[in-house]
């Protein structure tokens, strides 16, 4: 993928999260959400680096996963309309969004609550010979979870096909990461199981790429598990619930100057690779396509009560 | 001199169990809450919102996203003579901690032959009806009113809210208090000097003589619903608040089902295994002869919480479904 | 070419879930059975003993004491097309991988709107009556079986614990296993070919015509002495193995009550909010007017379970237990 | 404590060890049973470093930490007889020995099951402004739980007064340590939360004895948690149903020749602490107290079965 094109998928998951504030203030989109804003690096660095056939485990905030994983984005936004096109049916809303065909393994709302999924896929993978990487993702909140640490251990210890990908945006809601670890730095933690781990800037999406790939590589040929820690930042509240005393205005602001967006964006302009009009020219295929999304959302219809028991189970095979 | 007369004061269910741990929190300095974003961030649904500043982080306790250990932590402090108030945010995560309860709290009176008791109290939110999907909307309750050595209540009223931590902080065994998110912005008025209430019995919340209508936490609003279009169609329903769910007040129920020899059980968790099958079963064993009708449920439907509203509503018990059950007992 | 005829074997149930482990492995390459000391251990009950060696390290998995981890891993192998068996030592440690079970193995498929299906089967025992105290004597079967999205199975025959597994691994959903510790040492034959049985039905195991005793796992042979006693008293019991206990195969009970009139749940569970609490309400929903009597209910009392003998005697269901409580719905 | 007296202990320990394994196959005491021996140095030379206001939280192979903290053998004894005289009234058994008036909170068959508590007991230390050092005992297969990482992390993190005394016999059941940890080398795990943590020889109860003071001065005088990984061994199998197969009769052989009641009475010896006639008067002294422990398990009461219930919840306060 091409600076230009790292570019074009941050601004489709910013502006995509931008849409998702006004469309939670219009009550389309309700229940619980997570935005991505300030971390696009992380996601969109990251899933360059993967192949089609690698398993992404996700979190709740996750739509920056899915629609650089490549989930459409009709289907993303139907979902948080809560349809049926969505991409879960309409069932998982914004801290569920699932897609099998491009082994999107989900939205995940119980903190740390994937790792042990990324544990099996990486296990199947291996004991079926198929050489893929499992990418795992999860916050700097999750590392205090006990699962944290019995998927780190199982994973080094039969040296699994995991690429462990921490986004440690320094805050697990309000407990700021100096509150809630012993050992803030995760990378460190993470070594300490014998992984390969190190702390790449998550605000800059080559760096993020460029550690991916070596990860990667290494993950797939064999060298067992990785851990990336990914410093990063998340530009908005928790959730839109969050009035944000937990944080100075002027750290966010901080941060904010370390916008990913602006980064690669100015590194592109002073490499001649954005010509003037390029930027607008992504602006207005992004807005055009976040229209679209939504008014197919809008349009779109709900799955009719009474499936509402349907795929509790499996549906019967049906014998031809 | 004579006491300031009481006034009613306007607020909410939030406030009122803020107002609870306040008062908790300057009665006794054995007392301090502990839990994920209490502090700080003022508690996820912003109960504890202004307590950091008054009580100081010793004693309004943020803790990292480790519910086995903190849980647990409050058993040892308890055995050591604190009073803690352990917040898990909600019921669903909970079940990391279950080990801890099941296991220690609830264990270690009994096990040690009556040396260590647990006066230990834990709050969380439980609940549907938000559009909060699958991983957020359980109704646990009933599996932990199965579990012997805790006593589980469940405040569905701003009087409830405000006044069943302190008795369950005096309670010397642990005690697990359940919040239905929804009813955090309930508002009402509570007496200025609204305090402790007991926890040890259920209440009728309105009375009746066709029907007994057995429900708490957070369907009783449905449920009180459901019987005023049932007076409308000429039920006299009467309904009943468990309010403690272990141990279960199976007098007052039985009361109520005795004179009205018709029940119906609304309960928000899934169907099959949850408390109202309890709370059923209880009334065929001891009231069989003075029943009129099987005794009916309303509860949710058993799938996973779906995000989709529609889908939620179609899946929670709603008013209809309590008056057509209750019209099913008197039919 | 004709079968050779099938003879009959004599062996005990822990020989026959390990023959069925051993079937299932040979049968499907994608089967693997994974959990603590279930390689080079044996099993901690011995049920796996000799596997290690016939299918190797890779697919009879020792893990390390991580229950979350290989639980929720079996969740991922299954996600990916494997059939993983994972074996839980024992209920009483489930507690720390319920999250994994409740909120993924069991939510998967109806969250992801069908998409994601979890072919898994996760095995444990269950159980008390070893004087193994009260932190090894859970019988949560009513919990596990108040979760939607999995299926719960409970074999109490030899013929069960061979049968049911590779029924199991073949549906594409989640199925959870309780073996009775002590079941594993009962003795019996079965057939040489014995393979697979249906996990749908449950199972009259002795016809009868004055009252229905409801059972399921252990408690099954406790049940069928009652029978044999009441017998003795002239009343002729019919006894009805659960066999599956979610969903329950209400049609069966239902069909026996509405020729005895008259039930008793027996459940080693806790009486509060047991599974037979749930048997018990549907019974009376259902064929309320078809009862001459309450449904009765024999359970454990409600504490953790004591190591001395006479007191956990005191605090499991006992024949004359069953026997009574029969009697009460009969007399 | 004296070199005779911490042998003793050991003594004491191991008779008793030996003694329930007769018992046992009597059927006097039923349930699950682990014994401690081979491990009897840990015990009694941590013990040896306490005072006795510091709580103690132990696991299922807790005999010997009972017998060296002081809990009467008699109580132990008729414990694992399942009488009301037994220090938990008959109703723990074999794993579920409690104390109060010694701080002794027993006795947990979950593994890793006692860290929260003995985390909480030292916070309620902390807030009461108490100088105690709580004693946490865990074998190396709890390394592996969920709870030990957060247990870790907490504890640390707000340098709780905890002493992490990990019981490193080099397996979980039949599970060997390199086969459940991907480092194994435990203390370096602990010391990657920031914890202060070495190694010790578990069969030397003199080194024990005195990595215990240091430690337990280290966290009494406010330096946080200590963690101490005593490497040892048991002789016996992991509980009274396993057959060994797991392990070399050999490396078991290896093992027994660093017997740590045969290492320190050569010890005393060299340095004639111990006169010829010493070591019989202790055995003898040891088979007198067993001996009457039994005599008194055997004419104790059970509790009535009426009692069952009681203590499930407290008993109602009665007002005078
Ligand atoms: C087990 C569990 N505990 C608590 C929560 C509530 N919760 C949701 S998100 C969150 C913070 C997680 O922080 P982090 O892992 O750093 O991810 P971030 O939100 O910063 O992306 C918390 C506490 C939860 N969902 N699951
Ligand atoms: C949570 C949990 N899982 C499994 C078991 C079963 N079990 C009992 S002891 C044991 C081995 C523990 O090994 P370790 O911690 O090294 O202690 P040791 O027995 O060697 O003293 C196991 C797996 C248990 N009791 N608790
Ligand atoms: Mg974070
Ligand atoms: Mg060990």
């Amino acid at each position: 993928m091409t600076g230009r094109g790292l570019l074009h998928e941050m601004l489709r998951v910013r502006r995509f999260e931008e849409r998702c504030v006004e469309l939670y203030s219009a009550e389309r989109i309700r229940g619980f959400l997570h935005l991505y804003i300030g971390e696009e690096a992380v996601a969109v660095g990251l899933m360059s680096a993967l192949e089609p056939t690698d398993p992404v485990v996700s979190t709740y905030r996750e739509h920056g996963h899915a629609l650089a994983r490549g989930v459409p984005m009709d289907a993303v936004m139907a979902e948080m309309f809560g349809r049926v096109t969505g991409c879960s049916r309409g069932r998982g809303g914004s801290m569920h969004l699932f897609d099998a065909s491009r082994r999107f393994y989900g939205g995940n709302a119980i903190v740390a609550g994937g790792l042990p999924l990324a544990v099996g896929l990486a296990l199947a993978a291996r004991m079926q010979g198929r050489p893929e990487v499992v990418a795992c993702f999860f916050g700097d909140g999750a590392v205090a979870e006990g699962e944290f640490h019995e998927c780190l251990n199982l994973a080094a210890l039969w040296r699994l096909p995991v690429l462990f990908c921490c986004e440690n945006n320094l805050y697990a809601m309000g407990t700021a990461i100096a509150r809630a670890q012993a050992e803030t730095d995760l990378a460190l933690r993470a070594a300490s199981y014998g992984i390969v781990a190190w702390p790449v800037d998550g605000m800059d999406v080559l760096a993020v790429r460029e550690a991916a790939h070596r990860a990667a590589d290494s993950v797939r040929s064999g060298g067992g598990p990785c851990f990336l820690e990914m410093r990063t930042y998340r530009f908005r509240a928790h959730s839109m619930y969050d009035p944000e005393r937990y944080r100075d205005k002027a750290e966010v602001q901080e941060w904010r100057r370390r916008d990913p967006i602006t980064l690669l964006t100015d590194r592109l302009r002073a490499e001649d690779s954005l010509g003037d009009g390029d930027l607008d020219d992504l602006e207005k295929e992004v807005a055009t396509e976040i229209d679209a999304a939504v008014a197919a959302a809008e349009g779109a219809p709900l799955e009719p009560a009474e499936d509402l028991t349907r795929f509790v189970h499996s549906d019967p095979v049906r014998t031809p | 001199m004579t006491a300031a007369p009481a006034t009613a004061v306007d607020t909410t269910y939030r406030e009122a169990v803020r107002e609870a741990i306040r008062d908790a929190m300057r009665r006794d300095d054995r007392v301090f809450l502990m839990g994920e974003d209490v502090g700080r961030y003022g508690g996820c649904f912003g109960v504890s919102l202004g307590l950091l500043e008054e009580f100081g982080e010793e004693r309004i306790r943020d803790t990292p996203l480790s519910e086995s250990a903190f849980v647990g932590a409050g058993i040892g402090a308890a055995l050591a003579g604190m009073r803690p108030i352990v917040e898990i945010m909600t019921v669903n995560f909970s079940l990391l901690a279950l080990d801890q309860i099941l296991n220690n709290a609830a264990t270690l009176l009994h096990m040690s032959g009556g040396q260590l008791a647990v006066p230990l109290v834990i709050r969380m939110t439980t609940g549907a009806g938000r559009q909060l999907a699958a991983q957020h909307s359980h109704s646990l309750e009933g599996w932990y009113a199965h579990i012997p050595g805790l006593r589980i209540v469940a405040p569905a009223t701003l009087e409830d809210a405000r006044g069943m931590l302190w008795t369950a902080l005096s309670d010397p065994d642990p005690v697990i208090v359940f919040e239905h998110g929804s009813l955090y912005n309930a508002r009402g008025s509570l007496p200025s000097d609204a305090g402790p209430v007991d926890i040890d019995h259920a209440a009728v919340r309105r009375a009746g003589q066709d029907v007994t209508l057995v429900t708490y936490g957070g369907t009783l609003g449905t449920t009180l619903a459901a019987a005023e279009e049932l007076a409308g169609q000429g039920v006299d329903a009467e309904v009943v608040d468990l309010r403690t769910l272990r141990p279960l007040d199976d007098a007052a129920v039985l009361e109520s089902v005795r004179r009205t020899h018709r029940a119906v059980v609304v309960d928000e968790g899934w169907r099959s295994g949850s408390l109202s099958a309890e709370v059923s079963a209880r009334i065929t064993e001891q009231a069989f002869y003075d029943l009129d009708a099987q005794v009916e449920r309303v509860c949710s439907v058993e799938v996973p919480m779906p995000y989709a509203k529609h889908l939620e509503d179609a899946a929670l018990p709603q008013v209809t479904d309590v008056v057509a059950a209750a019209r099913r007992t008197v039919g």
